[in-house]
């Protein structure tokens, strides 16, 4: 893979809106991998945290938009807990969903849920994903 | 009528191009007092300095201006070359008419550099003209130096001063010196053992007659000045009198309780009369008094009754010696932050979590596994150990910001002990960035990763916990972009390096700066290391931030030969701008006290001819006064002025203007 | 001692046994629950982009009004409370944002009130010595494993009621009432929380960790303190059962729960009967129930 | 020519526009070595302040600052080490003190403070000093010669 680094990319609009958002700068991140370690669901992340940092860093906000890291991230804050610069991955993980759904396009439709689990599951998981996942 | 004489610098074209050297000199011939007035190409050349001498004898000048560069530049040049031809270095002014005229103001008509060259100067005439002869002023220096701190910096600083013939103080509040040097196993890049070339120079250094050691001792108090300190030391009870002991340790043989051994960081205990390790200096054995029965409640008592010399003495208490010295040199070293701190790692918690300085004692062969590598929880050979870096270090939100210099190079150099100990073992280190700055460094840490086969993984630990008997480490390795587990045998924490505990106070003591870390300030960081804004008071070792082995010692003897350079001169000559008291017409306010900066200045009591003290007055120590000036724009009454600036001379330069 | 309470909307649906234990056993140690007059749901999830006011305007209703009901307000979902307890920061601390949120409910909030979670009114309120000595009927010799989960803990600077790391107070409850705490190494991991929605493999994979790693530690029970870990884990211990033959579970139980029972609390009033694993095995197994 | 007003100075200088005459009172180690380097480095500024160096801020007597204005100066500048990085420890902040309680005592008596300015200089910050001078010859050029003060020392 070979990236090509423009100013423009670097200092796209789209790069501080998401500082703006996240209220996180993206610059303190020194990639020590903190978060990438002590994230629950990094396993199953197509970027995980710090890489979705560093993509940001180079202005790459096209491939972290399509991974499915920032629909995976619960908020656990553990990344913010002990991240030793004190950034919260999990902020911007939420400035990216607010992007993506802003765009119209839901993570989850509603009705593809099951009435089952709609009646058996705790109302707190419902209304917080709903929040998460639906514009 | 003072007889003044001008002499304006052409400096070659540096200030003739902006300015009219000669108009300058003939406007400066028409004021009273000028008695020779002339301008030369280059005044600082020998000529041009000649021809200063000369003017002086022939025109009978009791006082000459040279308007030229910087006083920064050539003062101390003219006023040599005036001294050389008889009159008073201060009555020798210099006017400023190049970096602060001819440079920056680019008139090529010269109308605006001659008219500044002429007011600058005239100012400065109008100054020289209230000069005072004045005399250097001359202080005694106490040809012995201090040192605060046995470790390797202190040691190296206190045997060169000795070699270069001057005593030397050695005060270390161990029971021996040695400092954390002492704990290492071997040394990186070279791996030679720490003790086989640390315990020489401690020999040496008890040994050496113009040494006198102060072990489990304090600095107590620092009165004084450059070349005169005076310094209070408290040497803590040992409850064994060192003139008697000999050393034989019969008392440590039989005493029958025992305590941590904080020298083995907790892993093994010692004996509650005990000598911290084998080759301690001074061979001499303090008893840990909290834990001896004895001190506590009368009872056992054996080590008195089998010691042959009969030197213990329960009842010892502390004692206090007062030393002069003319320097002092800090050398107290560091100590590692805490690793509680950091729940996540669970040091303290997980038996087999330990510290870098533990795994030195591991490693050691004087150590309490003797050198072998078993992990403390059952003792075995760890099959696998990761080491993790930056524990603390260049963390801003639970550790300190800063990088802690030699974490790098000792856990590459635990690494390959380990591999040598434990041949099928496997070592991992989770590291940020490798920082081998320095002279085979950097192909240590690839033997390391190359020839013995550590694996190098590059990012932080985010947690450390048990399952059935093994530690389980959780990070990330940012190179691969994963998320990394390992079930290890043994966990290995690189701890940040931070200055002692009451590092600050000591600093109060001594009068000189520290940073927010608690780290001593350097007078200038680049160009001048080992000095502190306290004249007459040095700096080695990590005292100053985190250093290694050869930063200490080479700081140590730089600080060392900055400490001889000073206690080789009879006396110090310093400039004679200090303050001066007007006895007659001080009130005894003391605002000039508070304000001073140097506490330079005392209460002293004027004596009838009786010697009954009649009247208090400040008074101020010429030897302690930097002529900042302060106690002068602080007195109401106008009783104290700064020789080379006094008011009259400022009124005059202003009035002139 | 009369308490403002809020249940949240999950205590009053689908872990009405939570609510109901906490009231009965908290009746035991004089204390009264006064629920709070009118409440909303807290939006469960505090919003991570702080300008994202709107979706702090339903805990900030709920504070207002608790406001008018006295000075602090106890929750037992650890959700409810992570929520309440930030926005609460953010209004008492920040001019700029307090006057945008009360500007848009029309309300003049201040902060005021302090947001506690019940484990905090047991621990600094009654104190862990006076449960004990209240306790009937200690749970003696059952080893329990106390589940964190992460919205009591983290951000510790926002809504942390004990260590980050090193969390206790819940073992210190439960061995105050007798119980014997294993101290799990995954017990302040995350249980997958509300992916519950829509990535059910990682769910069961995240509480299936927590689970075992109990287990393995010899818990013979799991005492959590939120509906969302509670349904979780008990979803995914299912799972586990189904596929892992010998594997009969454990049972899981809310902090409440095991509180009345060892307060000497008719074991019929604290709502087992709505958890999946019956715990009177256990119980009888130790000799606590006949 | 000691104390030359305004007016003579527009006369004796060939030009046909007053120029102000500014006093700079300067510490030895922070400003006057970053004057100096503003000279090495060449750069040029307004040539209308005269300098009196002494050793730290904290040797400034408010008397001096009244005398310069006394002696026909348009406007003062003082100026040292920044605050923390001063040569004797604490001088400049000595000096900072006076000069809060000075300040408003000469804006009390009506004197134009942009004619009066502080200003912390580093030896290092030459750029910094040149801009200030043309700063504040240009602010007291715009505000004319000072002649009130004259005008006080005329009635007493």
């Amino acid at each position: 893979m070979k990236i090509t680094l423009k100013k423009e990319d670097l200092e796209s609009p789209l790069i501080s809106q998401i500082e703006r958002i996240s209220a996180e700068d993206l610059q303190k991140c020194y990639q020590c991998g903190n978060c990438t370690g002590g994230c629950p669901v990094s396993f199953a992340m197509e970027i995980p945290p710090h890489q979705t940092m560093r993509m940001l860093q180079i202005g790459r906000t096209a491939d972290v938009l399509a991974a499915n890291s920032m629909w995976l991230c619960v908020g656990c804050m553990q990344c913010f807990s002990r991240c030793p610069k004190g950034c919260s991955v999990a902020n911007v993980f939420e400035a990216l969903r607010q992007l993506s759904l802003s765009k119209g396009v839901d993570a989850q439709r509603i009705e593809a849920m099951s009435v089952e689990f709609l009646k058996k599951a705790p109302q707190q998981a419902i209304v917080c994903g709903f929040r998460k996942f639906v514009g | 009528m003072p007889r003044i004489g001008v002499f304006v610098c052409q400096c070659g074209n540096n200030i003739a191009a902006t300015v009219d050297t000669k108009k300058v000199a003939e406007e400066m011939a028409q004021l009273p007092a000028v008695v020779h007035v002339t301008d030369y190409k280059f005044m600082c050349s020998s000529p041009g300095q000649d021809m200063l001498k000369k003017a002086i004898k022939e025109h009978r000048l009791d006082s000459v201006i040279v308007s030229a560069c910087s006083p920064h530049m050539h003062e101390k040049t003219f006023r040599k070359a005036s001294e050389a031809a008889g009159i008073n270095p201060f009555k020798c002014e210099i006017t400023n008419i190049r970096e602060q005229c001819s440079w920056v103001h680019h008139d090529r008509t010269k109308k605006t550099g001659t008219r500044k060259s002429i007011d600058l100067t005239r100012m400065t005439i109008e100054r020289l003209k209230r000069n005072k002869p004045l005399s250097t002023i001359k202080i005694p220096v106490k040809k012995k130096a201090l040192v605060i701190g046995g470790g390797i910096a202190g040691i190296q600083a206190a045997l060169d001063i000795a070699d270069g013939g001057r005593e030397v103080i050695l005060v270390e509040k161990e029971p021996s010196i040695g400092g954390n040097m002492a704990r290492l196993s071997e040394t990186f890049p070279t791996m030679d053992c720490s003790q086989c070339i640390l315990t020489p120079k401690m020999v040496e250094a008890e040994l050496n007659e113009r040494i006198t050691l102060h072990t489990y001792s304090e600095v107590e108090s620092v009165d004084g000045y450059i070349g005169n300190f005076t310094v209070k030391i408290r040497k803590k009870a040992r409850y064994v009198i060192e003139e008697l002991c000999t050393g034989c340790g019969e008392c440590i043989e039989k005493c029958p309780f025992s305590a941590q051994s904080s020298f083995e960081m907790g892993l093994s205990k010692r004996k509650v009369i005990y000598t911290p390790f084998p080759q301690s200096v001074p061979n001499i054995p303090v008893i840990d008094a909290p834990n001896c029965t004895k001190i506590q409640k009368d009872k056992c008592g054996v080590c008195a009754i089998v010691c042959g010399p009969k030197c213990i003495d329960f009842k010892q208490e502390d004692r206090f010696v007062t030393e002069e010295v003319g320097a002092i040199i800090v050398a107290t070293g560091y100590e590692l932050m805490p690793n509680e701190r950091f729940g996540e790692y669970g040091y303290g918690r997980i038996r087999d979590v330990i510290s870098g300085m533990q795994f030195e004692r591991l490693a050691s062969s004087s150590g309490p596994t003797g050198g072998e590598i078993r992990r403390p929880s059952d003792g075995k050979a760890p099959e696998s150990v990761v080491f993790i870096q930056c524990v603390g270090s260049r963390d801003e939100k639970k550790g300190v910001a800063y990088c802690s210099k030699v974490c790098c190079m000792y856990t590459a150099k635990h690494t390959m002990l380990y591999r040598h100990k434990v041949k099928h073992g496997k070592a991992y280190v989770f590291y940020m960035d490798i920082r081998s700055g320095g002279k085979r460094y950097e192909e240590f840490v690839r033997r390391a990763i190359e020839h013995d086969g550590a694996m190098y993984l590059r990012g932080r630990v985010s947690r450390v916990y048990e399952r059935n008997g093994k530690v389980v480490v959780q990070g990330a390795d940012t190179l691969s972009a994963s998320q990394v587990e390992i079930e290890a045998d043994m966990v290995v924490l690189a701890t940040a390096i931070v200055a002692r505990q009451g590092a600050d106070t000591l600093a109060q003591r001594l009068g000189i700066g520290y940073d927010k870390y608690k780290f001593y300030n350097e007078y200038h960081p680049k160009l001048r290391p080992v000095e502190t804004v306290t004249a007459g008071i040095f700096l080695a070792g990590a005292c100053i931030g985190p250093a290694d082995i050869p930063d200490s010692v080479a700081q140590g003897s730089a600080a060392a030969s900055k400490a001889l350079g000073l206690l080789s001169a009879d006396e110090l000559q310093r400039e004679p701008v200090v303050a001066k008291v007007n006895e007659a017409t001080c009130n005894a306010c003391w605002d000039c006290l508070t304000a001073c900066p140097y506490s330079a200045i005392e209460r002293h009591g004027l004596k009838n001819r009786k010697g009954t003290v009649v009247r208090m007055v400040a008074m101020v120590n010429e030897g302690v006064c930097q002529g900042c000036g302060v106690c002068v724009a602080a007195c109401r009454s106008k009783s104290i002025d700064l020789n080379g600036y006094t008011d009259e001379q400022v009124f005059a330069a202003i009035n002139a203007f | 001692m009369k308490i403002p309470y809020y249940p949240g909307c999950t205590l009053n649906t689908v872990a009405k046994g939570f609510d109901e234990s906490a009231r009965e056993s908290s009746a035991l140690l004089g204390i009264e629950f006064d629920e709070l007059k009118n409440w909303n749901c807290c939006g469960a999830t505090f919003p991570l982009s702080p300008d994202n006011l709107i979706a702090l305007s339903a805990p900030a209703k709920v504070l207002s009004n608790a406001r008018k009901q006295g000075d602090t307000l106890t929750t037992l979902c650890s959700v409810c409370y992570n929520v309440l307890k930030r926005t609460n920061k953010v209004i008492k601390g920040d001019k700029v944002r307090r006057g945008v949120i009360n500007g848009f409910m029309g309300d003049d909030y201040d902060g005021g009130v302090s947001i506690l979670h019940f484990l905090e009114v047991l621990r600094d309120m009654v104190g862990f010595d006076a449960v004990k000595k209240a306790v009937k009927n200690p749970l003696k010799g059952i080893k329990a494993g106390a589940y964190y989960g992460c919205m009591l803990l983290r951000p510790f600077e926002d809504a942390g009621i004990d260590d980050a790391e090193e969390p206790r107070v819940l073992e210190d409850l439960l061995s105050a009432i007798g119980l014997e705490p294993v101290r799990f190494p995954l017990r302040i991991e995350c249980c997958g929380a509300h992916l519950a929605v829509n990535k059910e493999d990682i769910v069961l994979r995240l509480s299936g960790n927590v689970l075992s790693s109990a287990v393995n530690s010899g818990a013979e029970l799991i005492v959590t303190s939120c509906p969302l870990c509670q349904y979780n884990l008990e979803k995914s211990q299912a799972r586990l059962v189904s596929e892992m033959p010998g594997y009969a579970g454990v049972p899981i139980v809310y902090f409440t729960q095991v509180l009345g029972l060892a307060l000497g609390q008719d074991i019929a009033r604290l709502g087992f009967d709505r958890n999946k694993w019956d715990i009177s095995p256990v119980l009888k197994g130790k000799g606590i129930l006949a | 020519m000691t104390e030359n007003s305004a007016i003579d100075r527009v006369a004796d200088s060939g030009e046909a526009q007053w120029q102000p005459k500014i006093m700079a009172f300067v510490c030895n180690w922070c400003t006057y070595a970053g004057a100096d380097l503003a000279g090495t480095s060449r750069m040029e500024y307004r040539p209308e302040v005269r300098i009196v160096k002494l050793p730290c801020t904290g040797r400034i007597d408010p008397l001096f600052i009244i005398k310069a204005f006394e002696n026909g100066a348009d406007g003062v500048l003082v100026s040292g080490c920044h605050p923390g990085d001063c040569h004797y420890t604490t001088g400049n902040y000595h000096a900072r003190r006076r000069w809060i309680a000075f300040k408003s005592l000469m804006e009390f008596v009506g004197i134009d403070l942009r004619r009066l300015q502080f200003s912390w200089v580093s030896a290092s910050e030459a750029i910094k000093w040149a801009d200030l001078i043309n700063k504040i010859t240009d602010e007291v050029k715009a505000l004319g010669p000072f002649m009130e003060y004259k005008g006080l020392k005329g009635e007493s």
